[in-house]
Parts: C-alpha cells; structure tokens; sequence
C-alpha cells in the first residue's frame, strides 16, 4: 500500500519525466511493431514463395508405380519432407488438356506422352535439404529427371534465406536497441531523483523500500507507453493501407496480419506486455547501481 | 553510549578534517559541540551516523563498533537516531506534512497514529498552517524548523542536531531548545553542534569545543 | 572560448549522463543505418526485378521498317520513357538461334516466322504510366501485338510500389523517434541539471550564455555517437556478411552497398553527419521550454 | 535608490508574505532587515533582485520600476546586484575557485583579471586551501563564505545579504562584517537581513523591523 503511494506521489510530482519515460516507450513499442508487422509480412511473402517451389521426379516410363510406393513410404519418414504427391501420366494429361493449346499438342501423339510424377515439398528449403532429398532421390531406380529448378531456384533460396536472418539480426538489434534507450531514460529519471534517494537512506529507508517504487513507475509507464504505442502504430496503418488502396488498388485490409479482431486485440495485449517488460528490465537494469547524493 | 577511540577522518588532497578524538557520552547526557566553521563537527556527527565511517579509530555506539554495521541493518540502525542536517536535507516535492511523516512512514506505522504525532510536532515547532506547503514555499527557518521535527517524530534514543537553531530568530530559538531539554530530561542523549555562545552560556551544559580537527576542551560551564 | 570551457566542464562533470547521451545517439545511427543499408539493398533489389520488365511491340509482317521510324522518335520523346530499341527480326533469329532446340524448331520453318519487335522501357512501372503507354501504341498502324505481362506483372509491380511506400513510412517514423528520443535524452540531462541553470541566471548569466553550452554538448556528443554508432554498425555487417557467406555461400561484401571505400568513407561521414544532426536538433528541441529550479 | 512603494506579496493558499511596505533606502546606506523567522525578510530581497514580482505597488531601483524590467534585460540588471542567498546556490560540481569567479565568468572578463579577483576574496574570506575542492566537500560555515566572495566579487553597487552569517562562528562573522563596512564605505548600498541581535547592538545602524509581513519600526538603534 505504502509503495503504491510513493507511485503515485512521484507520477504526481514529476509530470514531465513521467511524459518522457513514456513517451520513449511508447516510441520504442512504435518501432519494434513496426518491425513485427514487417517481420509477418515479409515471411509471409516468402512461405507464399517458398510455396510455389517443389521437386518434381519424372518417373520412367512402364515401370510399376508399385515399385514406386516404397521409395514414396521412405521419402514421407522423412523429416525434411512436408509433402509427397504421386501423380500419374493420367493425371498429368487430365491437368494439362485444360489448356487448349497444349491439348492440339497432346492430340498429335499416339499416346499419352506424359510421364508419371512425384511432387515433392519440403518444409525448409535449404541447399542443404535439397542436397540430400536430390541425392535420395538419385540412388533409385526407375528415375527419368529431377527437376527442381536448379541454379535460379537455389539462387532465390538463398537470398530468402539471406532476407530472414537480416530480419533475425534487425529484430535482435532493435530489442537490444529499446532495452537500453529504456533503461537510460529511467536511469536519468532516477539520476534525477538522486538527492531525494539519498534523503530516503538518511532516514533509514531500505533499498527495497527505495527501488521498488522505481520498478513499478517502470511497469507502470510501461503499461502506458504500450497502449500509447499501439494506438499511433494502429493509426499509421490504417492510413498506410488506404493509401496504398488509393494509389495501387491492392486492398491488404483482408491480409491476416491486418485484420481487425488479431490488430485491435491479440496485438494490442502484445504491445501491453512488450510495454511493460520494456519498463521492467529496463527499471531493473537502471537500478543495479543507483549512485545517490 | 557514544565512544570516540583515536578516531582520524582525512579527506583528499590531505584535508584532517579530525585528529585523535577521543571522548565519551553516556546515555542520557546532553552536551554541545563547538568550535569555528571548518572544526570537524559536522564531520563529528555524520561518523556517528555512519554517513561516512573514519579513516582510523573507531566510534562506538552501544559498544558496538559501527563500522563493522552491515549495508543491510544500516537503515535499522539510523532509524534509532534523529539527525537534524545543517543543510535540512527536505525533500522539495512533498508537502511539510509529509517530510515530517517521512520516518514513520518507511517503518510502515499505522496512517492514524502518523496524523497524531506530525500535528503534535507540527504545533510544537509553530508550522501551524504550513502542512499542505512544500519546502519551496518556505522560509529558512521554517525549512530548519521542519528538518527538527522530522528528527524528533521516531522518538529516537539519539539526537544529532547541526546548528539547529542557525537560521532561527531568538524566540523559536528557545523553544527549540525547550523541545530538547524535554526529551532530554526522558533520557534522550543529544549531541548538538552550534556556534551560538548565548546558547552554551545560558544552557550551562557539557560542551566539547573543537578546532581544526581537534578536541581542545571538554568541559561544562 | 568561455562556451567551450563550459561545454568541457559539463564534459567532466557528469560522465554519466555524457555516456547516457552519446550511447542513445548511437544506437539510434545503429537503427537509422540498418534502416538506410535495408533500404539501399531493397532498392537494389526492386530495380533489378524492374529492369527486367519491358514492353514488347511486335509489329504486323511486311510493316515498312521506316515507318515506325517516326513512332520510334514520338516513344523516345516522351517523359516516362527510358529507352526505345528497335529489333529487327533478323535480330530476334539470331538472338534465338543461339538456343539449340529453339533453332530446330525454327529450322522447320520455311522463312523466319518472327516478326519484328519494339522494346520498351519505362524509367517507373506504375500502372498509370503503363495504361499511358500501351493507349498510345494502341492508336498506331502497324502493331500486330503488344506485350508487358498483363495482370501478373501489375500485381508484381504494385507490390513493389507498396514495399517502398511502406519503406518511405518506416523511414518516416525512424527519424521522427530518433529525434524524439533524442531531445528526450537531451532534456532529462538539461532536467537533471535545472538547479545549475537556475544559480547560472541568478548571477546575471543571458540566455544565450546558458544554451549555447547545451547545443555545443548536443553537436558533440551527436558527433561521438555517430563515430561510435558506424563501428558497430560495421562490426554488426561484417560478422552478418560472413555467417551469410559460410550459410548460403552467397558473397555480398561485392555487392556495392558494402564495398570497403563506401563503407569506410562515404558511409562514415553521412553517420557523423546524421549523429551531429540528431545532437544538435535534439538539444534544439529540448531547449525550446527549459525550466528551470 | 530603493523605494518599496505600498507593496504586497500574497501567496498561493492566501498566506500574505508582505502587507502593504513602504520604505526608502538612499545610496550608500547600511540597512539592517531584520524580524523573526516568516517575517518576510527574504522576500522583500527576492523582490529586489527581480526574482519575483510583487502583486500590488511597486519597487523602484534607481527610480526605475523594476518589474517592467524586460527578460531581456534583466541579466544585465541582475549584475549590478551582489546577492548573499540564504541557501548559499553554489554549483555543486564547480570548485570554490570557479563558484566565486562565476559573475565575471559571464561577463567574459579577462581571465588574469578573474584570477587576481578570486584570490583577492579567498584570501578576504579565509578560504585559503580550499580552492580546489566542490562544495560537496565544505563545510557550512566554507559554503557561506563562498557565497559571500562571490557576491563581493563584481564590485556591485548594491549587495542584497540573507543571514549571510547564520552559520559562521563570531570570529568569522566579525570579518565579513567587516567586508560589508568597507565596501560601504567605498559606496556600496547594502541591505542585510539577519537575526543576530548582538550584530544589530554592536552595528548601530539604521534597523527595518519586520513582523508577519508588516514593517513594525524602522530605526536607528
Ligand atoms: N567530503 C569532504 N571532502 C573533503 N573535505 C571535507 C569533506 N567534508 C568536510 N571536509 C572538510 O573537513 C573540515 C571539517 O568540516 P566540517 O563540516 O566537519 O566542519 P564544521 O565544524 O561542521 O563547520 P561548520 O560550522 O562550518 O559547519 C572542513 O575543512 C571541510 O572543508
Ligand atoms: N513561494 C512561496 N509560496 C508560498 N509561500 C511562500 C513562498 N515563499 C515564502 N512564502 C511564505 O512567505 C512568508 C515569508 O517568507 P520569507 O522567506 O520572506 O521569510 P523570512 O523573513 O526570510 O524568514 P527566515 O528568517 O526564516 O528566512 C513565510 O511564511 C513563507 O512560508
Ligand atoms: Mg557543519
Ligand atoms: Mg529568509
């Protein structure tokens, strides 16, 4: 209850600091939101792109797609694997006299010329992991071609593999960055108060006593700068989203990052507790070494 | 109570602010400190405070060799001890009210008898009136009059007063003065720093008179 | 000489609250600088994915050469246009005869079945500028087909357009924060230092006199921090060049965003620059309502 | 020069610090102020130094209406002024040496000039040694004296004291007292406000009595 008072008190007394302690907050919850929604966007790009890659195995001609289930059992055991599709030549056909073009084509073989297929999709395309799954595939029988796009294919791979561990590195940075932009606020907040701190220990306060009005200011402010933080970044994108609508026509309202029930309430209870985590450890960290006088 | 045993403190660049004191105070006793600015008495109180702690001797209190107090049971130890800062040492944000509440508070006493005890003091000192303002919007003396009652309000075994009445006109003087007596005669033992030779004559109390760092006389007059 | 006697004594006296300032500068150059690299680099990529799109005109057979001569002259003269190549279908067969199966199937021919064609490029892809374009070949005599991707291609393009805009607004918002985190810095310092500033006025100190050591601070510590800021910047890249090299294999420290003159130099100077900016118009900011007692 | 016409000074919470004072004060006099602890003392100086204004009436310096004194202008006001505050306003992390030479520090005097002045004062005040150090590490009595060198320190034509001597010891009281004397009688108007009633007798020199606000005699004694 004490302590709860000397919170009030120092909110209180102390308007202008408390303005700037959450004000960075709410500033550092700007930039790691932004940040988040960039991180979803982007690796939804790229599972979107990463989607749209697969191994195709052309299978030759009259050999038993009996044989054929065997390695199909192997490769779905495997952990790399998401998924394996058999497709047979008649399929095949089926799909691609959809096209009229390629039907007049069709229907000038005897027979159906296309092959049997396996499509194969992995969870994470590595070069590593398509090195092995290619090098599996190779040591069995009964294999026309490998198609997996090749070069350009591992080419592309490696620069989405590039663009998230820069994403990873950003988003580290910027953690660390807003830790201590932080802490060095509520440090000076508290270099502030340091004559008042000594009073506190001249007339026999306990440092508990001392720090733990510090740690909740920080929760406290914390809590603030979070809502605060939200409120601007949902106010940014919304206008960003109809400009972009404006200028552009794509609607990205319907996007999953962006709808409203996951924005107005599970990213809005995140913001809250990145806020108030900010404010703890930066609180915490501040008061490791409290210098008074 | 108070022991003083070879007790030196030199600051930087070799400033003695004390040489070899030696002295006792028995439980009880009220006696001044006295001697020119730059003397060593201010030095004298905070050693006892354990604000600083000598460079050589020791200092007893209770028979117990307070540099050897744990930062842990520092706070326990100095809420035993009212001191009455030369520089006031108020805190400027909060009211008078609870400046002088500020002893109570940290020991968690209950709101009621808080009220009671800072109304009495408040009434003692003459700060009627002043409770809602903040040490800005005080005088000097009723800043000095504010730093006494915070050191009185814990009913301490030990007061430190330093030049308590320094910034006070002859009248409140008295009354301070007044105050101590009282708590003094209910086996309160009061070490009380001053430059004002009225005050030493007419009390007719033991008076340790230093200079430069050394105690020079230690007698009653 | 008197302001930078103050400004040293302000220096020495409170080291702490210099550490405090300089290290907010300079990770706020650590986030600007990632968010310029980032930026530079999606740039980079969005150019070269757009240099590869053009509009192709193929023209009716037998169409006289000369006169699309003059419709060449009108596409050049226009403002959206970045260059105009005309390709004969001489060109085309033997641009396309290089590839093997290509040259069998054109081999069956009897004559060259292709035509001739007009490359275009736009300096931007946005669909106005496209729609603009493809109306105005539309009106010519002559053209047998035009080409440029369709939906697909505008739906590549105006993703595109939306990163950047989206890239401009993280851009935006890095700058407004670093200022806002900044001038807060700068004004818990000027805060925790509001009884000196007051003693300063009390003897008859002008205005002038007393900010002016603020803003020399501000330039300075604007100046270490962005020293300070490109080192680990520098440090942070190379270590990320190097895991990305052993990683994927990829090799970007060619890539001319990283190349050591640029870095070392070029980029350098505009962090200092950015860092001095920052100091000096932080303190600007926080100047502006000193309060002093 | 100082003429204190029908002035007020109310505070916030109705507390009437000053109640209609007039009173004049020609070049060159030596006037004590003086009145028991909130009389008001500090707040007549205050209003002098334009460091409030007064709610009603008004104060002439020099004949002129000082609370017209634009923002502009008023550091230049302000240096014609030596002020002794109450509460010393030392910069805690400036040695003695750079406290003192503080006023002629702004005023970009040459340097040879701040340093022969400086040491002139110290010397004056008995501060030798201590040049160097904080006021961190004085004691209150050395804090005063600072704050007393370094209003001297500009020659002002007008030194504002408040209780310049409440923690000095009578030695050193006597010296300053003698600092004031001399510059007066080069001149220098001074207004100083104390409680020291042996100072008062032993001065004999023209004496405002201030009581709650209120002027309640102004006399030589
Ligand atoms: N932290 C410190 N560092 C260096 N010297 C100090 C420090 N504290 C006090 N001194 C010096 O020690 C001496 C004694 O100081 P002290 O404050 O005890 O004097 P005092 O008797 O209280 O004087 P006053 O009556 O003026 O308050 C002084 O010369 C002072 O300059
Ligand atoms: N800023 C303020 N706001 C409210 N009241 C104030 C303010 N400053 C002074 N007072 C009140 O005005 C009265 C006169 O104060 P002043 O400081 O002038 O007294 P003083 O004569 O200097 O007393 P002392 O001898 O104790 O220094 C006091 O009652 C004080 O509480
Ligand atoms: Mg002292
Ligand atoms: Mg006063």
């Amino acid at each position: 209850m004490k302590v709860f008072k000397e919170v009030f008190l120092n909110f209180k007394k102390s308007g202008f600091m408390n303005l700037i302690s959450v004000g960075t907050i709410a500033i550092t919850i700007i930039i790691l939101g932004s940040y988040f929604i960039a991180n979803l966007a982007v690796n939804h790009f790229l599972s979107r792109v990463e989607n749209k890659i697969e191994i195709v195995v052309f299978l030759k001609d009259g050999f038993a797609a009996e044989k054929m289930k065997n390695t199909i059992t192997e490769l779905e055991s495997l952990n790399e694997i998401e998924d394996v599709k058999f497709i047979s030549k008649y399929d095949a056909y089926q799909e691609f006299v959809k096209d009229k073009e390629i039907l007049t084509i069709l229907q000038s073989f005897e027979s159906n010329p296309l092959p049997d297929s396996i499509k194969i999709k992995l969870k994470e395309y590595t070069p590593k992991n398509i090195d092995k799954i290619i090098n599996i595939l190779k040591s069995k029988e009964g294999i026309e071609e490998i198609q997996y796009g090749g070069k350009e294919i591992e080419n592309l791979l490696n620069i989405l593999n590039v663009i998230k561990i820069i994403m990873i590195v950003i988003g580290i940075i910027f953690i660390i960055s807003s830790l201590l932009v932080v802490s060095n606020i509520i440090k000076l907040t508290i270099y502030a108060r340091r004559q008042d701190i000594y009073i506190f220990k001249m007339v026999g306060a306990t440092n508990f006593f001392i720090k733990m009005p510090f740690i909740l200011e920080g929760i406290i402010h914390g809590f603030f700068g979070g809502i605060i933080g939200w409120v601007i970044l949902y106010v940014i994108i919304n206008i960003l989203l109809t400009e972009i609508k404006k200028e552009t026509g794509l609607d990205f309202t319907g996007f999953y990052v962006f709808t409203p029930s996951f924005f107005s309430l599970k990213f809005l209870i995140e913001t809250i507790i990145a806020g108030i985590l900010l404010g703890f450890f930066g609180s915490l960290l501040s008061l490791g070494n409290i210098k008074e006088k | 109570m108070i022991k003083f045993n070879h007790v030196f403190k030199i600051y930087e660049k070799n400033i003695k602010a004390l040489e070899d004191i030696n002295f006792s105070i028995s439980k009880g006793e009220f006696v001044f400190l006295t001697g020119p600015s730059g003397a060593g008495k201010t030095t004298i109180l905070n050693l006892l405070y354990r604000e600083d702690i000598p460079d050589m001797g020791s200092v007893f209190v209770n028979n117990e060799d307070i540099s050897h107090i744990s930062d842990r049971k520092l706070p326990f130890y100095r809420r035993n001890i009212g001191f009455v800062f030369q520089d006031f040492k108020l805190l400027f944000d909060r009211t008078v009210f609870d400046n002088i509440a500020l002893p109570l508070v940290i020991t968690k006493t209950e709101k009621k008898f808080i009220k009671n005890k800072v109304e009495e003091y408040i009434n003692k000192t003459g700060l009627c009136g002043k409770e809602k303002l903040t040490p800005w919007h005080l005088s000097g003396g009723e800043k000095q009059k504010v730093a006494i009652a915070r050191a009185f309000i814990t009913n301490p075994s030990l007061i430190l007063a330093d030049e308590p009445t320094g910034n006070l006109d002859d009248e409140s003087s008295w009354e301070i003065i007044k105050m101590f007596e009282e708590v003094n005669k209910e086996g309160t033992t009061i070490l009380f720093a001053t430059h004002n030779k009225e005050l030493l004559q007419k009390m007719n109390k033991r008076v340790i008179r230093l200079n430069k760092g050394k105690v020079i006389s230690d007698e009653s007059i």
